[in-house]
């Protein structure tokens, strides 16, 4: 079948978004066409792929090294009490193919590294990083940057959540652009358990895959802005305009003009504290 | 002497160094000492108009309830940071050279990296 | 087990929304001893039931009458190909059961009447609108005035979506307090296909489930306002200040102050309208 | 004579009757005939300051294009379509007469039904 076709059943499949202005049967075979790579099948990580994967994205890459537990699934709502103890990329591919057997999807079981990224990453048009630690989010944007490939970048703790798409176009910023020196391991509180609520990761996961679209379809504005979104504030969202790419950034600014080397960064990831015991809370109380 | 009211808000685990309350509506005078900083000592008779700069010297001495050291670091917002006038980064608006306006709203902001 | 203790497994399952602030031990005994009814189990209703579901509320409703559609796939995440012409309470039924066996689910495979609205809400704390058109969203309105309870209302079309409490508290206005008189049904382009983007329904389906848990464990501000979203547009989100209950309301206002009758409201559904024939667009470029 | 520089957004639809544009920006005189409507003729000589109910007629009139009987219905919006004035429901602000600012940012939008 020739590139301009799609099979019948998808035009009943993706009949609701064809009729759309700016989609139509050009920005179906766009998605089709496209492979996106979702780093973290965590909170954030699945419902952007659920997302992406229901409006036809033609392949999907998801990295993860971790295995589904109990605590992921108040948020992680790709997994599932039976899939306890597989490998998350693997869960995360069995519910994407049941959302759209016509996805081909790749995963990655494996952690992120100085190492494989390049090579994880080069096979894929756009990266969304829905990770859950600093290195790993430094990493993700260098590599972002070496390939040329913007970074569709979520984030969320608490009650908050933050969007930003990174190195978008000539001249979109990159993650070090906006922040040159990453916090020291302390500041971040390395990794302690800050909680989460799970609808907060579901707002910014799926906004995550509506950038994504709007980017393979051409129905982003290609103006780079950081989204904030706190769920107990009112107004709960605020849009920020941000600066342009830096010339001195270590990462992405000019020849000659960098300042600083990004090989000297420890991707090594400092994560690991120790999560609050409620299953010995819950013996003490129950 | 012309003051400035100020809208300040901090997020993404900022606003627990200040009280755990995200917002706060502040007054600052319009002209201040030409250090911004109280510690440094030697005022001498120098006013500039009130700056972000200023500002955070002034959270940190009368909102910041403790752990300076996770706001202010080498004179300007620690890493991971992002000061936001009126919804534009700062960046673009001078950093902490720029000079307050009545009505003004300041955001500090700490990257999440949660997810 | 005494009301005020959870089992041991819930204090992992949950763990990481149990240690925010506002919510706590209390906020989760809170959901467990919630009832939620998800009027719509489509492209609202899908991600709503979904984080739900997975924040532990203990009863979800589910009310829909259609079955599962292949056009449907596109953006109601919680159904399949596999379950192509089965009820949609039910497929629905069946995937908030895999993110989460503790829920209890009731399905109402039904179109809500004026004749049985009543009584398939009473049983319910807090009522859901992921409906899909103008009569359901007058009859939901003027049901949960009746019974005192209120509406997290959600809607989307194209690349827009909306977001209301309705009849929130003392003095939060009714649907009908915002649109006194229902446009008339020309005007609702009698429900012809308008087209919508799944992510757009996602993040709106996301936002009412957020909602809901606020007002469940105490969370809320109580103020009543409107969010407006328009993917496209820079903001994206708009958060409007509104009116609070007329006093003139035919449905919610005063007693002796009201002006009109709802009685008259003919809820019957007047939609239908044909849809652009995608099948046969496709046989003819095939 | 004096003028007021508005900012109008139509949204859910609506900008559909106005070129599938959904923001403008628009110039309209403060003082305005006392009759919103041109078509009502007889204006005499009375003015008032320009009102939302002006700016209604004032759209119809410049920036419409298509089925005006989408957009006013005895002489309001017609129903289903909510004013916003500056992030506020318009009955907050005084409907239709409610008086307009330079700058204001004034939006029509159509409720939703889908989902
Ligand atoms: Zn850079
Ligand atoms: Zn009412």
């Amino acid at each position: 079948m020739a590139a301009t076709q799609l099979p019948l059943s998808d035009y009943q499949r993706y009949g609701r978004q064809m009729i759309l202005d700016g989609i139509g049967l050009e920005g179906q075979l766009k998605l089709k066409a496209a492979s996106v790579v979702v780093v973290g099948a965590g909170g954030l990580g699945c419902p952007a792929l659920q997302y992406l994967a229901a409006a036809g994205v033609g392949k999907l890459g998801i990295v993860d090294h971790d295995v589904v537990e109990l605590s992921n699934l108040q948020r992680q709502i790709l997994h599932s009490d039976e899939r306890i103890g597989i490998p998350k990329a693997e869960s995360a591919a069995q519910s994407v193919k049941q959302i759209n057997p016509g996805c081909t999807v790749v995963t990655h079981i494996c952690a992120l590294t100085s190492q494989n990224a390049l090579d994880i990453l080069a096979d894929y048009d756009i990266i969304l990083d829905c990770t859950d630690n600093s290195p790993t989010r430094y990493l993700l944007s260098d590599s972002a940057v070496k390939l040329g490939k913007p970074l569709v970048s979520g984030a969320a703790q608490k009650f908050e959540g933050q969007l930003c798409i990174y190195n978008l176009g000539e001249n979109g910023p990159c993650y070090r652009c906006l922040f040159p020196k990453p916090p020291s391991p302390e500041m971040t509180g390395s990794c302690a358990e800050l909680g989460i609520l799970g609808a907060v990761t579901g707002i910014i996961g799926n906004l995550q895959a509506l950038e994504t679209i709007k980017l393979i379809t051409g129905l982003h504005d290609g103006k780079p802005t950081l989204l904030l979104f706190s769920a107990l504030s009112s107004p709960p969202f605020r849009t920020i305009k941000i600066r342009p790419r830096r010339p001195a950034c270590a990462a992405c600014g000019k020849e000659g003009e960098r300042i600083g080397n990004i090989a000297e960064t420890d991707y090594v990831a400092f994560c690991g504290g120790p999560r609050p015991d409620w299953l010995v809370l819950g013996s003490q109380e129950g | 002497m012309a003051s400035l009211n100020l809208k300040i808000e901090f997020g993404g685990g900022l606003e627990l160094l200040f009280s755990n309350q995200r917002s706060h509506r502040i007054t600052v005078p319009a002209k201040v000492p030409a250090s911004s900083n109280p510690r440094d000592g030697d005022k001498g008779l120098e006013e500039k108009p009130a700056d972000v700069t200023y500002l955070m010297y002034w959270l940190r001495d009368n909102l910041l309830k403790e752990r300076e050291e996770l706001f202010i670091e080498n004179g300007t917002v620690r890493p991971g940071i992002l000061v936001l006038i009126n919804d534009t980064d700062w960046e673009l608006e001078g950093e902490g050279e720029y000079q307050l306006k009545d009505g003004d709203e300041i955001v500090f902001i700490s990257t999440l990296h949660g997810g």
